[in-house]
């Protein structure tokens, strides 16, 4: 019931609003469609883990072996509660932007919401697949429309990069799907395929979904559509792919990959680990030498998401746990980045770093708030991602899946302080020092965007002192995944 | 070596002398011409294998009907020399060569086939009979039968409004 | 005869056929070219036709007779097909005065 | 009363969130008020948990106030324990830390109203954290008040923000503090690891249980987060630097707050630290590095604030080195000695340099004694206690730490007596040039030169008060038995927990009081020698040879800056360049290649029918060959 109502608010919602031809009215109807959906993730977390309106499988593809089955899981939840509390917090961030054609703008948007609310509910791998691909269809045309000035190539590379990995992982769900004794595509067969397919089979299936979950977080090499997309995106675009999408990447390793082929994550680790944490480091050292304040956010999501993949690979209670809060943490602390990026550029017509400067004297209330969500970025404890950070680190260390578990600890860690480094360098360069020409007539933030970013920092700010709900909510997917994934032939 | 076989043999040359001659004649109506007489030379195949019926059809439609029309178009567009720049002689070269290379393949293919005991009824047999071709064609094949007269319709109608001036 | 004779003459044919498609571009030749090949393909199946007769017209007198009907139609086909083509061709002549198949390249665009 | 302990780092925190929100609304009075008020109340409270704790036979005791992170088997509270070493702390940290915002109240008189409050609101999140700090309960308690001085450093060293040279030294702060975080923060998750907990008491409990080398292991990574944040060898560079920020800042961050963390840390584990005698050897080695280094560099600085700087770099080196050799009494007692003569002395740098109108460099000063009498007074008790003079406090507590490397070993000893000697010498000369002589100043200055406020001068007072005298708290064995108030206190903390290892080698009374004599009398003739020598002609010039090397402290910044920062700046224009030619490049390079090719395979459809025949028939033979040939 309840995920079905996630799913179905959003996509009505945006059929809708193709209709309303009136760019002002749909960003009120999209804004109240966000409301509602976020309602509905409330009362989905109300409910109670056992509550049965929490599942609902229908008949869907019969002759294929394929239902219509939705659930909410812990990590379900706080990907749902991430998705629906981002889209109002997205559309009042960006109130005052103006879009040709308004309508289809926040009408894909709401679509795209769907189709990653689908993605996180989906328990059938069909089904899984559907949604992955149908979240990826109204980021093109957004990117595409409203994009800058290199839209259509940076657009098309990320088409084309996340479509060929998308190509492998349907090859990976056939082949897996063929060999399931019931020929069904459910959740529950894939997890029983351990049993029918060998360690052998398991070694190359966990590269085809790997290079697809990897492209879209992106892990390193496989990142390069990222900063382009980023840049060339409208704003609130680059909030869904970069606070949303990305944990899509995430969440199917965690849910897809991770648990059905434990062999082949078992033996890939080490590899994957290493990437995750090139990654890391070279992404750290790229953000630093950037400019552009969209660049350095994405490389910077670069080094985070890199962090979380490589707690998955850990294979530890504490490291998946983390990962858990970690992904919502960084979905809200990337959008508040997001959030005053925007808000610069509005202003100021540049992104440029060069360009800015002693903004703070201009903007008191933009700089406060802006350093509060950046000390989240850098993990500062009180802030959400301490919490976080501290437990994947913390599993990465207690990892028995590497013998490796202290090196990758320790160079993962350098990527800390290089992440201060480079969010003090943009802190430093964007407000403090004296202002020149451009910042001169810099004025400070109006009243709703300072109820959205207080709203951020509130959110930073209470996960990161009391992230015991947070914690609870996802206790017992953890468990369940760490025993599946424990699993040895 | 019976009379069959010698018609069967000059006939056989004869076709194929004609359907290379067709291929390099340099005036169009010649290579016409030669094509009437592959037709009337596999004509005489079709008697050879007592299938009087399509003999005589063959003879009215194609070197009749078909091949006149052919020859009246030339007339009509007075292409009687052959216009044709011999420009791309690789295209050339390259088509015999293709054509040649089919033929191999082809040939080798069969030649491993398990028919060579297999036998072509000569002068015998009355299926070739308009009678019991007839038969067959108005009980068994009638609806096709019908089908292709809505099909020169629609070929009529067809050739009208293609050759309409607009 | 043995029916790799006509199997092998029906080739020869069929193949000079092709060979005459593929070198020549007088659109008309094209198309007499594609008859040839027609015609070979008829004459395989009246000598199939009469194959089948000797092997079974013991248990069916009417064996084989089915090939030569299929000669039937693909005649009634081809000479739907030469009027239609024929017409194109005088139609593309009218255009272009010329029938050289090389400047029909349209398809490029 | 002590489960009232939470109010105690809340009432600071509760005033950063007043001042910080209602910045734009709050007078200056008002904003001073809650920040002062809170910083009294806290200090009060502290008093009466003091007075609870004192009695004798008090247990630790543990508060917890909700479950901080639970996850698997591991359980972190977010707990407190109040026992002896921890309420010390606090009554330092609150008591000094009220004076230095009372004397900020008319030291930052000048700010607007808005940046006024938030210095305060600063200053109150400082003293939160540096009191979250030293009342957590457990490691990472510890770690979150421990980034979050870090924190506050670096906001308040940038706090002229736009002087992008103060924010460069902030942001160095931060990085400096966040890399030898990061050496603490792998200790808790090996701790995590070994023992399954962060509680100091699980912890410690279970330390006899590990092996040597995991100890070792642990105890070096905290020792590395001890360096960054306590300024030793090698991350000590963001100290001096640190001086960017406001006067009163500098008290709080080498005397109250901050700096004495990693002291603080080593002694709240030195049940680790006794099983683990390759680290101690570590610390007390690096200790002595950094204190006779930071030594020789203080001898030639010309910044009053630098020469404070680095000798409060040397101070902390004295600490280490009690540490490593196993006196954690003599340096917790050197941190509150420390506490009081080094605020003193910034507090009194600061009210120089409020009289001089901003002037830093003591070669343009002189001959302020007569101007600014209270604080030459004061400054000169805060020299003679750090010059380790008796019966001032200096003298006491880095005798005992002395008294104890010796026991440890003679060349300890020889080392950090020659540091006390350099220390004298350098404090002298800095007063000397300062407040002895003639003004070298400008006419203006000479005009404008006043004695400070009240609201400055109180502090100052009451700093020297006890600068001067809480050298009794804890007098030598040696001299008066059981008299040590400060060991009997801290005694259920830092001598109960690891017994074994603990204790300082006993060395008899009469070598140590022989010692102390020697150390004293050295102290003096070097301090008098000093100041004799400075008082009529100080050094103006420009320091060559040798002492320009000091001057430019070792180019240890223009060191790290070839080795460390070049080389990953080269590294990271590298990676720019290897994503946008090799990675990128590869992504492009496939796209233009199916371009390219699609662009050549186009030429193959050139519209003509005889073409396209010709690769149908090449079709059908390669499909025949295929279907014929190759697939049997």
């Amino acid at each position: 019931m309840i995920p079905v109502l996630l799913i179905a608010i959003p996509l009505a919602g945006g059929l809708a609003g193709f209709f309303i031809k009136n760019a002002q009215s749909a960003r009120g109807w999209s804004f109240f469609v966000s409301l509602l959906a976020l309602v509905v993730s409330l009362w989905g977390l109300s409910v109670g883990a056992q509550s049965p309106l929490l599942n609902a499988d229908v008949e869907w593809l019969p002759g294929l072996g394929s239902r219509f089955a939705v659930g909410l899981d812990g990590m379900g939840q706080i990907l749902c509660l991430l998705t629906a509390v981002s889209f109002p917090v997205i559309f009042l961030a960006t109130w005052r932007n103006e879009y040709r054609k308004g309508w289809n703008f926040y009408a894909l948007m709401l679509l795209s919401q769907a189709g990653l609310m689908g993605v996180f509910l989906a328990m059938d791998a069909l089904l899984f697949y559907f949604f992955w691909e149908l979240a990826l269809i109204p980021v093109y045309f957004l990117c595409s429309q409203w994009g800058g000035e290199k839209r259509i190539q940076a657009t098309f590379k990320f088409f084309i990069y996340t479509f060929v990995g998308s190509l492998l992982m349907l090859i990976a769900i056939i082949w897996l799907y063929s060999h399931t004794p019931d020929h069904s595509f459910s959740i529950k067969s894939f997890y029983e395929l351990r049993n029918h397919i060998n360690g052998g089979e398991q070694l190359w299936l966990f590269w085809l979904f790997f290079i697809a979950f990897a492209i879209k977080m992106p892990i390193w090499p496989l990142h390069t559509w990222q900063p382009d997309a980023y840049e060339q995106s409208p704003t609130a675009t680059t909030m869904v792919l970069s606070g949303i999408m990305v944990k899509m990447g995430l969440f199917g390793v965690i849910r897809w990959l991770a648990p059905v082929l434990p062999v082949g994550t078992w033996a890939w680790g080490d590899t994957a680990s290493a990437l995750c944490i090139i990654g890391m480091i070279y992404a750290s050292l790229v953000a630093i030498q950037q400019d552009d304040l969209k660049r350095l956010v994405a490389y910077s999501s670069i080094a985070h998401i890199g962090l979380m993949c490589l707690a998955i690979f850990a294979t530890t209670a504490s490291g998946m746990q983390g990962v858990m809060i970690q992904m919502f943490n960084h979905g809200i602390n990337i959008i508040g980045l997001w959030i005053v990026i925007d808000l610069i550029e509005r202003q100021m017509g540049t992104r440029k770093m060069s360009e800015l400067g002693g903004l703070a004297q201009k903007a008191p209330a933009l700089a406060i708030l802006l350093v509060i969500v950046a000390l989240a970025n850098v993990a500062l404890p009180l802030t959400n991602a301490f919490i976080g950070e501290f437990l994947l680190f913390s599993g990465v260390f207690s990892s028995k899946a590497t013998q490796y578990n202290v090196v990758f600890t320790v160079v993962a860690g350098i990527s800390i302080i290089l992440s201060a480094v480079y969010t003090l360098n943009m802190i430093q360069r964007v407000f403090f020092g004296n202002t020149n020409t451009l910042t001169e007539k810099a004025k400070d933030i109006r009243l709703n965007e300072k109820v959205v970013l207080a709203a951020i920092v509130v959110l930073i700010v209470v996960i990161g002192v009391y992230p015991k709900p947070m914690l609870n909510l996802t206790k017992e997917t953890v468990d369940m995944l760490i025993t599946k994934m424990n699993y040895k032939l | 070596m019976g009379i069959t076989q010698i018609l069967f043999w000059v006939l056989s040359i004869l076709a194929l002398l004609s359907a290379i001659l067709v291929v390099i004649s340099k005036n169009p109506v010649h290579s016409v011409l030669w094509l009437i007489a592959v037709f009337i030379a596999i004509s005489g195949h079709y008697i050879l294998l007592n299938a009087q019926f399509l003999a005589i059809v063959n003879l009215i439609v194609y070197a009749g009907a078909i091949m006149v029309l052919f020859l009246f178009v030339f007339m009509l567009m007075n292409l009687n020399s052959d216009t044709e720049p011999q420009k791309n002689k690789w295209l050339k070269i390259a088509g015999v060569v293709a054509g040649g290379s089919l033929l191999l393949v082809l040939v080798a293919a069969l030649k491993q086939a398990d028919m060579k005991n297999q036998l072509a009824e000569m002068n015998k047999g009355d299926i070739g009979l308009i009678k019991n071709l007839g038969m067959v064609l108005f009980q068994d094949y009638v609806v096709p039968f019908e089908i292709s007269s809505v099909l020169f319709l629609s070929a009529m109608v067809g050739v009208v409004v293609i050759g309409k001036k607009d | 005869m043995p029916i790799n004779y006509y199997i092998f003459l029906a080739l020869a044919l069929f193949c000079i056929g092709v060979a005459g498609v593929l070198t020549r571009r007088n659109a008309i030749i094209i198309f007499m070219c594609i008859e040839l090949m027609l015609n070979a393909v008829n004459l395989l199946l009246v000598a199939f036709s009469k194959m089948h007769q000797h092997t079974l017209a013991v248990t069916n007198p009417n064996a084989g007779i089915d090939g030569q009907l299929f000669v039937f139609f693909i005649m009634v086909v081809a000479a739907a097909e030469v009027s239609v083509g024929l017409a194109i061709i005088v139609m593309m002549y009218r255009n272009t005065h010329s029938i050289d198949v090389n400047f029909l390249n349209r398809l490029k665009h | 009363m002590i489960n009232l302990v939470w109010l105690v780092p809340v009432l600071p925190l509760a005033g950063f969130l007043i001042n910080g929100l209602f910045r734009n609304s709050l007078s200056k009075g008002m904003t001073g008020v809650v920040g002062c008020g809170v910083l009294l109340a806290s200090f009060i409270l502290s008093l009466l948990i003091f007075g609870q704790v004192r009695q004798e036979g008090f247990e630790a005791v543990t508060v917890t106030l909700f479950d901080f992170i639970s996850v698997d088997k591991l359980h972190i509270p977010f707990a407190f324990q109040v026992d002896q070493l921890s309420v010390l702390f606090l009554l330092i940290i609150t008591g000094v830390g009220f004076l230095i915002h009372l004397y900020s109240t008319s030291y930052m008189h000048e700010e607007e109203a808005p940046h006024f409050a938030r210095y305060f609101s600063y200053l109150n999140l400082f003293v939160f954290s540096m009191l979250l700090l030293v009342l957590g309960a457990n490691f990472v308690i510890l770690f979150i008040g421990w980034e979050g001085v870090g924190l506050c450093s670096y906001l308040l060293i940038g706090y002229w923000f736009k002087n992008i040279e103060y924010g460069n030294a902030a942001k160095k702060a931060f990085i400096m503090n966040r890399i030898g975080d990061l050496g603490f923060l792998i200790a808790i998750f090996w701790m995590i690891n070994q023992f399954g907990s962060v509680s100091f008491t699980e912890v410690f409990g279970g330390a006899s249980g590990a092996s040597v080398g995991v100890l070792t292991g642990i105890t070096l990574l905290l020792f590395v987060g001890a360096t960054g944040k306590s300024a030793q060898i090698p991350l000590y560079t963001w100290l001096p630097d640190a001086m960017a920020g406001p006067t009163p800042v500098s008290a709080l961050i080498h005397a109250a707050t901050m700096v004495t963390a990693g002291i603080y840390m080593i002694a709240r584990s030195h049940v680790l630290y006794s099983l683990a005698p390759v680290t101690q050897t570590v610390v007390a080695v690096i200790g002595l590095a950094t204190a006779l280094f930071a030594a020789t560099i203080a001898l030639k600085q010309n910044d009053i604030k630098k020469v404070l700087a680095y000798s409060t770099v040397s101070q902390l080196g004295y600490m280490f080195l009690g540490l490593g050799v196993g006196a954690y009494t003599g340096a917790v007692f050197h941190v509150m000695t420390h506490a009081f003569f080094k605020a003193l002395l910034f507090l009194g740098a600061g009210s120089v340099i409020h009289a001089m109108g901003g002037e830093q460099d003591i070669r343009k000063m002189g001959g302020l004694r007569k101007a600014l009498p209270v604080t030459s007074l004061t400054f000169f008790i805060g020299c003679v206690a750090i010059a380790g003079i008796p019966p001032f406090s200096g003298f006491f507590s880095k005798d005992e730490i002395l008294a104890a490397a010796f026991a440890k070993s003679p060349v300890y000893y020889g080392i950090g007596l020659f540091t006390a000697m350099l220390t004298a010498f350098y404090m002298f000369r800095l007063f000397a040039t300062t407040f002895s002589g003639h003004f070298r100043g400008t006419h203006d200055q000479e005009h404008h030169l006043h004695e400070s406020p009240s609201s400055m001068t109180i502090p100052l007072i009451v700093l020297a008060i006890l600068a001067a005298v809480s050298g009794f708290l804890g007098i030598p064995e040696a001299l008066m038995p059981h008299a040590h108030w400060l060991e009997h206190f801290l005694s259920p903390v830092l001598a109960g927990g690891g017994s074994e290892g603990h204790g300082v080698a006993e060395i008899s009374r009469g070598t140590e009081v022989g010692l102390m004599v020697l150390s004293a009398a050295l102290a003096l003739i070097v301090s008098f020698w000093a100041w004799s020598k400075f008082k009529s002609k100080p050094e103006v010039g420009e320091p060559a040879g040798f002492g320009k090397v000091l001057a430019n402290k070792w180019y240890v910044d223009e060191l790290y800056r070839a080795i460390i920062i070049r080389p990953l700046n080269v590294l990271g224009k590298f990676f720019v360049w290897l994503e946008k030619w090799v990675i990128d490049g590869a992504v492009n390079g496939t796209g233009r290649l199916v371009q390219y090719g699609g662009r050549q395979l186009r030429l193959l459809q050139s519209g003509q029918v005889g073409g396209y025949v010709l690769l149908m028939v090449i079709g059908i033979l390669a499909l025949f060959l295929v279907e014929l040939f190759v697939k049997k």
